[in-house]
């Protein structure tokens, strides 16, 4: 079920609801950069959705934050101005502002589980705006408030109105912060990455609904995203920032097909396609994992209540040969990330074998999995919180090669020329994490797991907190390695389109089960369940193809 | 309306890629940050406290040369005189000596000005002691509780029970039973305190144990006993530190409540406490006994729960938030 | 009763109270009068223990046989009539009409026979009275006979003995309670009743007018004379301890007299004109020091010579006291003024200096053992006496390890007589008030026979034991004028104790408070408050 | 809720039990012995040991546990050595004064600390910040009885407004009993306020971090509805943490309050017990103290419901 696609750029209303002009906004002294965002300009016309797209430190949410006025004092707007309908309301008062909020301009943001008060009824967290900004009588409201939940299609309005927001799913919250913000029908909506922390599927309808309802109310949208393939579903024009600048801006198709600007062109290449890169299978490889029958049940024994069993992963089977990448692909909860720490004997499974070249690690104990751990090794998500902050990186990198007795100066050997396999200066070797960025500190928790010499690496969401530029690094990066090493290869993720560039074979998980395994060509061309089919089809800008080089 | 899937075109073998480096916005470059100990002595409450500190310390020490005698020394001729004026105090020796009671002297006749700069060396002392007893057991307490999980329950109800006893209630009974020597006061003073490191340290391993790098270490291989003094212990040390200035200023604070009470330290000992509990009796008539070793403890225990709250604003941001 | 029912109990006071905001007291109008004793009421049994604050509760509730006046002179208070048998072997006594006890029952010879007779088991001098005691009777409903196996010289000054451990007149039933365990009914025949239900140790203890009491018609003097009663109630503030907030709740008057004030408070007291402090003794205390003869080096009399020289009582007092016109240095050991008053031998401490001391102490081979000093520190009255004490003996030459403890510790500790590593002691100080030592039999340091006397420090010296024992039975007073000389003279030559000066306790009284006499002691009938 | 309720109480009686066995083992294995300091001064080692027999304190310390604990499980806490009443009725005596000293100087604390906290969370970092902190680092220098002498001095003696000392019991009125309580309460409080103040200050702060407050300003609403209807209900649960925690504190600054202001309560009595080698009184009082503060940590637990839906016992 392919989205339709709403209307071009060309069509422009009359007056801009938004206008922004030469903004610059500065940073607290002491930063690595004197201001935030450097004389950007804009417009958001009536009915019209811009774009607002860059990586980590590019300024998008600091501007949303500047049009509502919720700028800390830290961040002060230095020069420039910014129109509301024609009203400057850059250094409006906050009374002003406060009118403005909701009425004609409203905000939602990322974070649906955090965005709603946890101790009041999600009922009351809309009555607040109409008590604040109307005069309506309190069954009016009512009304209204019961009206906007089914507008924005949440099943029986009473009981919503009546639950705290823990009681509803995270989808569910996303659309109580619309009706929020929606509720007084402003003229211009402000999207902060709404979308970022949702699964695929429930992601998918959220930009179905904001889609619908700026269409029925005409309302102008300025969308904040880091996400390409979002950009290329929803969006009319998009402007490109890096560190502050606007280094480009325009109707969508220009900017993603036809790239002006070098960095958005590396942007565009940095995306992963959706196509399979496919790779020559090397006949008789050994199989290094075999998986038969994996179940993962966590039991909580409540001394007086009923007991709680959570079920995490059952009859999970597969096997990986050297040299080769399996996939496994789901959403939050699918239990993929148990399947990857019950290999990696982080968590101890309930059932099924895990085969080791042939040797069952799943039973083993605590003694005898010492001989184990060197021959399996496993990166995590988190790159911040990977390296213990007190010790330096020589220290993280040594430390396991000298548990299975090799002495100091090999390890420091060792250790060196793996920080050159993953491209990073030698005088890092004796420095602490706190003086790395995200992505490079990845690599070095690589460099620390590929020191052991596995014969598997389990990346567990390896990429997914890096930024589109520095995931395609490490993307290159590790393919790199596992043709030098000849290195078989667990990837974890989320995304298809990572999935699509990295892995040989792909397992689709869904509610603890595995619904589907098979090549990557097969999975993704032509997919049996109809799970998988759904999120393909939920995959954002899935025909879209991002501008080739020209 | 929904088409079924359309077929994804297969892609050209890898096209060149583009150099990520240079326009990536992690420049390659390494951060450069201030270190932990220039951003500790940059700020301000850490400054302020400590300078403090450093001058009591100063006093502590240079107590003899500072105008004083020998805090013991009375001559009940020179008793209950007013801050400035002047009497003579019979020395060991026998022979009397001029003095100007710059504090005044109390109803032995002693000076209060020697008693009080003396008592700076104990009452510090008996903040420094109870404090690193309190942390070390706590520690030790809370890295067993945190990490041997069949020992946590026992251990957690024995250190709720002892958190329910009032502090000074267990300080009284053990210093009145064991009779006031430092040990004693410090051992009497750090139990209560007890409990409440080994919960915090508790909750800091079990936090830091589901951190990645633990889970890491445990990939890596790493032994049980490694992991905890090399991954969870230094990164408790912040919190620690934080807290053991706060249990230094409590520590000061309630064995000037004990011997107030009459249970702390022996009273021909100077501490604050005893000099404030001599004078107690003639609050009224001289309020001198009381006014100058509570300024002095009241400006001490201040300064240490200034350092205290500028050392957590700074090691531990995640802290400054709890309390 | 379970806590949890306490807890119930009470949030229901709680509750109630709040209703009950309107309803006054029920005994606004009558007259209360509102005391400060110096310490707090624990053990009601005034026999069980030598405690002050007990005696004073006795005297409020119980009566006795005879009383000591101002000036030490004893004299009759239950007793109508007596005479004594030419062989001084057989005296007879006759009560007087009108004794009755509080629960409405006449006061009968079995009573005083049966409250002599446990007072004899845990008194000093109700022992020594009882070597010579056959047996007693009661020939008549108001008459009781005592029979002597020989002549002794004391018996009136036993029977109106003054001071701790006095012989108060129970009910038979309550007297037969085992003297080593304390007695559980608080019944006497004094012009006080007790009210026990409202009794809460630590907090208040409550006394109301005996409207039947019968007092004498002689004036009040000591402990002799009309228990007359002019306040309809009497309340103990057992909680008010802290000496500066006694002070300010007198300024206040929220309590009427604090019995005992620190010495520190004297001058603020005597310039507030709303405030008084009353003469209630002709003698006042006195303080001392009491050598350990059992551990080195104290068993060495060289030793306690010198220590005896060093012990100058102008530093003591002047550090202790420091109210000149409150303290006044005597050499008597037996208080000056008293009939037995005599400063024989005393020149070796009142005219010795510290040149004189240092060289005794060098002569005496005193090998440098450190003296265990100890010192109480919760008892405002005699806890500087120790530090003065450290200071003159280190000028004198000794080493001293002055430690610190408090008072329950110290009456703990002073009653072992183990060696000096084994928890024993030195030496320690204390005060008593003049009835207590005026005596020569009275007087605890007058028993010198060793492990056997009767207070710690347990001296040894039979030729003192022998004129003790010809005191005892002497019953010409020029003769025991001539003994009490000897005995002084012998106890400063063998240092059974050091004497470091009299002082009076000043006592504070809100200026509506009338009737106050020469008690030399704390004694609370005769007041009026208008 | 009821499962909830059996497994908190149940969750209290080894809390209790480790009281028990903690202050019955920390008295018997210090010096000092009780039955000379009974005896008085006149007896002899015979008649001390004489009445050591008659307390019990001659057989083996299990042995005394066991009889002792056997005892108190139906309520008889023993007899106190030095004031020859049962433990339970002492307490009982002294339990009205502590009980309503508590009770005022919490809610004294609570009204004045709360509002602090808030406003200083609110002010972060202004002078108004800075100079609450300070004044609550202040409440925690200052010793109780120095603060309890100026008080009284200034007070009761200068303007003369509140009694110096002394306690009157509910049944004599309310009105002076609420005047006796009222600047002892004052005292007690400023180092409970010092402690809450600081703790809802941190809270509040914490939850003006959090992603709602950025949506209740973008709805438009006043700081000051953002400040009490949003961050302070979410602070709500760390604020009661700390008020039942503080309990034990409190106590502690009882014991010396009752001191100076002669109030007749436990922490007073405790005082004296210790002083007296009281075991009985002291074991008794302390196990009180105990369940007072695990009575109100329970109390503050349940009140968890009231602050916040997602708690469901």
């Amino acid at each position: 079920m392919s989205m339709a696609f709403a209307n071009d750029g060309s069509e422009r209303a009359d007056t801009p609801i938004l206008e922004v002009h030469e903004l610059t906004i500065g940073l607290p002294s002491g930063g690595d950069r004197s201001s935030a965002v450097q004389k950007v300009s804009f417009s958001v016309g009536r009915g019209e959705i811009v774009c607002l797209v860059g990586e980590s430190g590019s300024g998008k949410s600091v501007i949303a934050q500047s049009v509502m006025g919720l700028l800390p004092k830290s961040l002060p707007v230095k020069s420039g101005r910014i129109l509301l309908q024609g009203e400057d309301i850059t250094h409006a008062s906050q009374a002003r502002l406060r009118e403005l909020r909701a009425t004609r301009m409203s905000m939602i943001f990322q974070e649906p589980m955090t965005a709603l008060n946890p101790v009041m009824t999600c009922g009351d967290q809309i009555d607040e705006v109409l008590a604040e900004h109307t005069s309506l009588s309190a069954s009016e409201r009512r009304a209204k408030v019961r009206s906007i939940i089914s507008e924005v299609l949440l099943p029986d309005p009473d009981r919503i109105i009546a639950s705290y927001p823990h009681q509803l799913s995270g989808g569910q919250r996303q659309r109580i912060v619309i009706a929020i913000a929606l509720v007084l029908d402003p003229v211009l909506l402000i999207a902060d990455e709404p979308t970022t922390a949702l699964d695929v599927t429930t992601q998918a309808q959220i930009l179905r609904l904001i889609l619908e309802l700026q269409k029925n109310h005409g309302t102008g949208v300025l969308f904040i995203t880091h996400d390409f393939g979002v950009v290329a579903e929803v969006a009319n024009r998009v402007a490109v920032l890096r560190l502050g600048d606007l280094v480009e801006i325009g109707p969508r198709d220009d900017v993603l097909k036809r790239p002006r600007h070098a960095y958005t062109r590396m942007l565009m290449s940095a995306v992963p396609k959706l196509e399979v890169i496919e790779r020559a299978e090397v006949p008789g490889a050994p199989v290094v994992l075999e998986v038969a029958g994996l179940d993962k049940t966590y039991f909580s024994k409540r001394w007086l209540g009923p007991d709680r069993n959570v079920v995490a992963a059952t009859d999970v089977s597969f096997s990986i040969r050297r040299g080769r990448t399996l996939g496994i692909v789901g959403e939050s909860g699918s239990g993929k990330s148990t399947v990857a720490r019950c290999i990696v004997r982080l968590i101890d499974p309930t059932g099924g074998a895990v085969l080791l070249s042939g040797d069952d690690i799943a039973t083993k104990s605590s003694s005898a999995l010492h001989a184990v751990r060197k021959r399996v090794q496993i990166v995590f998500q988190d790159p911040y919180r990977s390296l213990n902050p007190r010790r330096t990186v020589a220290e993280a990198m040594i430390e396991g090669p000298m548990n299975f007795g090799l002495g100091r100066t090999e390890a420091l050997a060792r250790a060196r020329n793996l920080i050159e396999l993953v491209r990073m200066p030698a005088s890092s070797l004796d420095r602490y994490p706190h003086q790395f960025s995200g992505g490079q500190r990845q690599r070095i928790c690589i460099a620390r797991a590929l020191a052991m010499e596995p014969e598997l690496l389990v990346a567990d969401e390896a990429v997914s907190a890096l930024d589109v530029s520095v995931q395609a690094q490490v993307l290159t990066l590790l393919a790199d390695i596992r043709e030098r090493l000849n290195l078989a290869m667990l990837f974890i993720t989320h995304d298809l389109r990572v999935a699509a560039q990295v892995c040989d074979d792909v397992a689709v998980m869904s509610k603890g089960r595995m619904v589907e395994y098979g090549t990557a060509t097969q999975v993704f061309t032509a997919p049996r369940h109809e799970y998988t089919r759904a999120l393909f089809d939920a995959a954002p800008g899935r025909g879209f193809d991002f501008g080739v080089a020209a | 309306m929904a088409t079924s899937a359309s077929p994804v075109p297969a892609a050209a073998p890898g096209a060149a890629a583009p150099d990520f480096e240079a326009l990536s916005v992690e420049s390659a470059t390494v951060v450069v940050q201030p270190s932990l100990w220039q951003r500790v002595r940059r700020n301000g409450s850490v400054r302020l406290g400590g300078a403090v500190l450093l001058l009591l310390v100063a006093i502590a020490l240079a107590a003899p040369w500072l105008g004083t005698v020998d805090p013991s020394l009375f001559d009940p001729a020179s008793r209950d005189l007013l801050p400035g004026k002047s009497g003579e105090i019979t020395t060991l020796e026998g022979e009397t000596i001029e003095h100007t009671f710059r504090m005044g002297s109390d109803s032995f006749g002693r000076d209060i000005y020697s008693r009080v700069l003396y008592g700076t060396r104990v009452s510090l002392l008996v903040g420094l002691f109870t404090a690193v007893v309190a942390i070390t057991f706590g520690t030790l307490l809370g890295l067993m509780a945190g990490y041997l999980r069949w020992l946590d329950g026992i251990l957690m109800r024995v250190m709720d029970g002892l958190m329910s006893i009032p502090a000074i209630l267990i300080a009284i009974a053990l210093v009145a039973m064991w009779r006031g020597s430092l040990l004693t006061v410090v051992i009497a003073i750090a139990i209560p305190e007890i409990p409440r490191v080994t919960r915090m340290v508790r909750s800091l391993v079990l936090t830091i144990r589901e951190e990645p790098y633990v889970e890491a270490a445990i990939s890596l291989g790493t032994p049980t006993w490694k992991i905890m003094l090399r991954h969870i212990l230094p990164n408790t040390v912040a919190p620690l530190i934080v807290q053991g200035t706060f249990i230094c200023a409590s520590g000061i604070l309630v064995e000037a409540i004990l011997s107030f009470l009459g249970v702390g330290l022996p009273p021909d000992i100077p501490t604050w406490g005893n000099v404030m509990a001599e004078g107690r009796s003639q609050f009224n008539e001289f309020p001198h006994n009381i006014f100058f070793p509570g300024i002095f403890l009241a400006v001490t225990v201040l300064a240490v729960n200034i350092l205290g709250d500028g050392l957590r604003d700074t090691l531990d941001p995640k802290m400054a938030k709890r309390v | 009763m379970s806590p949890s029912s306490l807890f119930k109990r009470a949030a229901a006071a709680f509750l109630v109270g709040a209703a009950l905001t309107a309803a006054a007291p029920v005994f606004a109008q009558q007259t209360v009068l509102r005391i400060v004793p110096h310490s707090n009421l624990a053990v009601l049994d005034p026999i069980w223990t030598t405690a002050y604050m007990s005696r004073n509760h006795g005297y409020m509730i119980y009566d006795t046989l005879f009383g000591t006046d101002e000036k030490g002179v004893i004299k009759p208070q239950m007793v109508e009539s007596w005479t004594e048998s030419p062989d001084h072997r057989l005296w007879t006594f006759k009560l007087r009409k009108g004794l009755e006890f509080h629960d409405g029952k006449p006061v009968m010879p079995e009573d005083v026979i049966a409250s002599l007779q446990r007072w004899g088991k845990r008194d000093a001098m109700g022992s020594a009275l009882f070597q010579f005691v056959q047996r007693m009777d009661s020939p008549a409903p108001d008459t009781f006979r005592i029979f002597l196996g020989e002549a002794c010289g004391f018996m009136l000054e036993a029977l109106g003995k003054p001071s701790s451990s006095v012989p108060f007149i129970m009910p038979k039933r309550v007297a037969d309670t085992d003297p080593f365990k304390q007695i559980e009914e608080y019944v006497g025949s004094g012009p006080y009743i007790f009210k026990a239900d409202e009794f809460k140790p630590g907090d208040k203890a409550v006394y109301l007018k005996n409207t039947k009491y019968v007092p004498r018609s002689e004036a009040p003097s000591g402990t002799t004379g009309g228990k007359r009663v002019y306040v309809d109630r009497v309340e103990w503030n057992l909680a008010l301890r802290d000496t500066q907030a006694q002070v300010s709740a007198l300024q206040k008057g929220e309590v009427d007299i604090i019995e005992a004030i620190g010495f520190d408070h004297y001058e603020t007291i005597k310039k507030d004109d709303t405030l008084q402090m009353p003469k209630y003794a002709t003698y006042g205390l006195q303080y001392m020091a009491r050598f350990n003869h059992l551990n080195k080096p104290f068993d060495n009399p060289k030793v306690r010579e010198a220590a005896i020289a060093a012990f100058n009582q102008d530093a003591f007092l002047r550090a202790q006291v420091g109210v000149k016109e409150l303290y006044k240095p005597c050499g008597s050991m037996f208080i000056c003024g008293t009939p037995y008053g005599s400063t024989a031998g005393s020149d070796i401490q009142m005219k010795s200096n510290m040149k004189k001391a240092q060289d005794l102490l060098k002569a005496s081979g005193y090998d440098g053992t450190p003296i265990v000093l100890m010192k109480p520190t919760d008892l405002a009255a005699i806890q500087k006496l120790p530090d003065v004490g450290a200071q003159l003996l280190r000028q004198a030459g000794f080493k001293v390890d002055l430690q610190a403890m408090d008072w329950q510790t110290l009456v703990g500790r002073r009653a072992k007589k183990d060696p000096i590593d084994k928890g024993g002691w030195h030496m320690f100080m204390t005060s008593w008030q003049a009835f207590d030592v005026w005596s020569p039999i009275a007087n605890p340091t007058t028993d010198t026979r060793g492990e056997k006397s009767t207070w710690f420090g347990w001296a040894t010296d039979d030729k003192l034991v022998t004129l003790r024992n010809q005191f005892m039975r002497a019953t010409d007073e020029a003769e025991k004028k001539k003994l009490a000389d000897q005995m002084h003279a012998r106890m400063y030559e063998i240092g059974t104790h050091i004497i470091l000066g009299e002082y009076d306790q000043p006592m504070a009284a809100r200026k509506n408070i009338s009737g106050f006499f020469v008690t030399n002691g704390n004694i609370y009938w005769n007041l009026k408050k208008n | 809720m009821f499962a909830f309720l059996a497994r908190r109480l149940a969750a209290t009686i080894p809390v209790l039990l480790v009281v028990a066995v903690l202050v019955f083992l920390m008295l018997r294995l210090t010096p000092g012995d009780p039955a000379a300091v009974l005896a008085g001064d006149a007896a002899s080692p015979e008649q001390i040991a004489q009445i050591r027999e008659g307390l019990g304190l001659d057989k083996s310390i299990p042995e005394q546990f066991g009889i002792w604990f056997g005892r108190m499980l139906h309520g008889d806490l023993g007899k106190s050595y030095y004031y020859k009443t049962e433990v339970t009725t002492l307490v009982g005596q002294r339990l009205e004064p502590t009980l309503s000293l508590t009770l005022i100087t919490i809610i004294v604390a609570v009204l004045v600390a709360v509002p602090l906290g808030v406003l200083a969370a609110w002010r972060f970092g202004g002078w108004l910040d800075r100079t609450l902190m300070g004044f609550s680092v202040m409440g925690f220098s200052v010793p109780v009885f120095v603060l309890a002498y100026l008080l009284i001095w200034g007070i009761s003696l200068k303007l003369g407004w509140l009694p110096v000392q002394g306690y009157k019991r509910i049944a004599d009125g309310l009105g002076p009993w609420f005047i006796h309580l009222l600047l002892p309460a004052i005292t007690l409080s400023v180092v409970y306020i010092a402690l809450i103040a600081r703790v809802t200050r941190a809270a509040v702060l914490e939850t003006l971090g959090e992603d709602y407050i950025r949506t209740a300003r973008a709805k438009g609403l006043p700081e000051s509805k953002v400040l009490m209807r949003h961050a302070l209900a979410n602070a709500a649960v760390p604020i009661a943490t700390v008020i039942g925690i503080g309990i034990a504190l409190l106590i502690g600054g009882v014991v010396v309050t009752e001191s100076v202001y002669a109030i007749p309560g436990l922490g007073r009595l405790t005082v004296d017990a210790v002083l007296a080698r009281d075991f009985p009184t002291i074991q008794g009082v302390i196990l009180f103290f105990s369940v007072i503060y695990v009575v109100i940590n329970l109390l503050v637990d349940l009140s968890y419901v009231f602050f916040d839906p997602r708690i469901r016992y």
